[in-house]
């Protein structure tokens, strides 16, 4: 992709993002979650969206802010249900939302693949169990594999530590998670971060997401939150 | 995995007291963990056994959000919403960790790096498999998180688990009711009341704890017949 | 990728002089590399094109072997036998650049992340087919490096190559004889003597130096019908 | 695997490689070449190895000194065919070695499936050419997709810049190149690096290689070489 834009606002940011889009949201839990994107995409106003995240939302900010607005037709994740997931639970049993359960190696990896241009892959992963049902299966050095296909996001939106203006970008900590992956796996990719440093500050050994990824970067306050929830 | 196995097949049974504690069945599920060996430990009970396991054991504790070496949970001014561990409780950090993203992470997971993963479980069968992700209640919301990637990934799965429900039916079974993890990926099931091993004749019991060998196999299907 | 296209299809034909220097050549495809774009440049001639690509066209460097934002050839003191290109010449590091595996550098290749990709040839067909790997002669060693992952993975495969072999035969032809290195991969062909874009209807000229379009369109076979 | 050893010299470190092994050999020309260690599998004796490298060596040192011994069966590898691959050039024309050559991208990935636990995957690579030959395709998306199984090592023999003793790994430069993805794919992995530091000293957000795919660590003197050769 050609060299990403570095823009003002998270609403300059999220421009764009149609109606029906799958978009690739990161982070595990609170850490690694991108608020701000999800708040602007919320007064964004885009809507029937697939999501794609490891889990489905917690409390009532970020990811379920976004659910509670109704924008959502289906979460694709490994684990929606965790003590403070009441939106996403209200809507479930409400038949108002759809959910496609992946194991949570699954979920990286179909989207590594469809980073990587790997068309299909062979994993044991689920093989006998009801999440694999339907799904090709082959025996593999005696072991029964399961075949997945790639996930691919029209749009990511991922949190980082620090960027560069080109987009390379490091991450802090275990928040790190999903962001590099989803990077590589949609069409467009936008990040937050918290710092935007010049090019040539971030030493080339410790880039983690290579600039190549990213099309829009949005500098952000960094915002103080608890595992408990945002601000 | 096999050190603190008596050399023959007899099962120890520890008939002076009543069945393990959570804290003690941590311990012992601790000490038949390798010095040095690379570990995940499922959310909930399995993450006890941390406790028991102090530096010198140079065990090296794996997260699937993304990290090697995780330390002890976090407190206080320690706390650091950037770094969880996999039921999204902040921990701290080791000297000698190392930070990856999630695909790097499940690669190492299911490529079959982690030398013990220790899980918890609704129920297990006598030849491995393993049920931990969803009770099969239509109105649950599955939630699989990286059970089943565990499960077929690590080189040892061991399962933590109490040997009955609270109404008393056995949660280890010939065949499980309940919606599976992995088939066949069990090695070894510690439980309150007795350790078993998952061999290709079914589960073998290794030690019991307030009651004897011959009583629990009585209450249990599919367990080979103890010789001690 | 078009925007040196005139908006007709006329070709332009530039008479007044004879076919392009390498270097000539090196500077057409550089001009219609767009600005700020992701390019591999295969080893060979291509590497040739960086010569015209100023800093501020803002044009990244792939480099197979793991590096993103590759400066140009090292010099003296700045030669470092940790960085090379993929041609294992010593070149340099651009402020911005980031290193990386082979796998992810791969993964970066055949994801379709590319731009553009610039790779010689010994033969293109002219609906698209590559061969730039192997001659077929049985006494030569084959060797094919990342040139199908080029080929397969960059949005735009540019080719750079003369137009005719030192015996005078086409090597833009309706089918290649040497063995293929992709299928239906190249989007533009940029020769000594014309430009080609790989269309739906075979291969159109689009520019020519030294020759007119219909002298060219009559050494060559499968070439669109020119209606400059 | 459990705790990397910190070993005196590179003859421990490739001890007990048995005859017949197959051994991946990082490195992409000399950049990453693991010489050392590679002199040390000389002295050590193994024979009868099939080698998993990008090249088939340079010059007469490193991998070509290894293949000039005798040592090697067969070569999987990329870019056999280099000015100065002459010892290869001889050997495979005398009919006294075997070569597999991969697409680079293959290589990597299969390495990559290797040590990812991925049974197979299928992607564009090579579709209709003669390296595809005999191998299973598959038309996903309206594409021609090549099924590829892993390459798994029973030895890898790495090079990289730094280590601390748990088995972090830091690289530098493109000499990174295959050592991190051989590291994950092979069932003992022997890092030689330039400098072994305490543990804590590495910064957790920088390593490239974690601990858990390291066995074997041993320190070497920095050696001088250049891109015509080592030493």
């Amino acid at each position: 992709m050609s060299r990403a834009q570095v823009l003002e606002t998270c609403d300059e940011a999220v421009a764009g993002i149609e109606d029906g889009s799958t978009v690739l949201v990161g982070g595990f839990g609170f850490a690694g979650m991108p608020f701000d994107l999800l708040d602007a995409l919320i007064r964004q106003g885009a809507k029937d969206l697939t999501v794609v995240s490891n889990n489905a939302g917690n409390g009532e900010v970020g990811l379920a802010a976004l659910l509670k607005a109704g924008r959502v037709r289906k979460v694709v994740c490994s684990f929606p249900r965790q003590s403070d997931s009441y939106v996403f639970d209200g809507l479930y049993r409400a038949g108002k939302i759809e959910l496609e359960v992946v194991p949570q190696g699954n979920l990286a990896e179909r989207m590594r693949a469809a980073g990587a241009g790997i068309g299909a892959f062979f994993c044991p992963t689920g093989a006998g169990t009801t999440l694999a049902e339907g799904k090709e299966t082959r025996v593999i050095d005696g072991r029964t594999h399961v075949l997945e296909y790639p996930i691919k996001g029209d749009y990511a939106l991922v949190s980082a530590h620090r960027s560069d203006p080109m987009g390379n970008l490091v991450y802090r900590k275990t928040a790190r998670n999903f962001g590099p992956v989803m990077a590589t796996a949609a069409t467009t990719t936008i990040v937050q971060v918290g710092e935007v440093v010049a090019v040539g500050e971030i030493d080339p050994e410790t880039v983690v997401t290579p600039s190549i990824y990213i099309d829009r970067i949005v500098r952000v306050e960094s915002r103080h939150y608890t595992v408990q929830g945002a601000r | 995995m096999s050190t603190s196995t008596p050399a023959t097949t007899a099962v120890v049974e520890h008939l002076d007291r009543g069945p393990l504690s959570t804290d003690e069945l941590a311990a012992v599920i601790a000490r038949d963990i390798p010095d040095g060996s690379y570990v995940n430990l499922g959310i909930g009970q399995p993450t006890r056994i941390a406790d028991h396991l102090p530096a010198e054991r140079g065990v090296v504790l794996h997260t699937e959000n993304g990290m090697l070496n995780m330390g002890p949970a976090a407190v206080g001014d320690e706390i650091d919403p950037d770094l969880t561990n996999a039921g999204k409780v902040p921990v701290t950090e080791l000297p000698g960790a190392a930070y990856f993203h999630h695909a790097d992470s499940f690669a190492m997971m299911r490529g079959g790096h982690l030398d013990v993963c220790v899980l918890g479980a609704f129920q297990v069968s006598t030849d491995g498999d393993l049920a931990n992700w969803h009770t099969g209640n239509p109105d649950d919301i599955p939630a699989v998180g990286g059970a089943m990637d565990l499960a077929i990934g690590a080189k040892e799965v061991l399962v933590m688990m109490t040997l009955f429900t609270k109404t008393g039916a056995p949660k280890l079974v010939p065949s499980c009711t309940y919606p599976l993890t992995g088939l066949r990926c069990v090695s070894r099931v510690y439980t309150d009341h007795a350790t078993f091993d998952i061999t290709p004749d079914g589960a073998r019991l290794r030690e019991t704890w307030g009651s004897t060998a011959a009583d629990l196999a009585a209450r249990l299907d599919g367990i080979v017949p103890p010789h001690g």
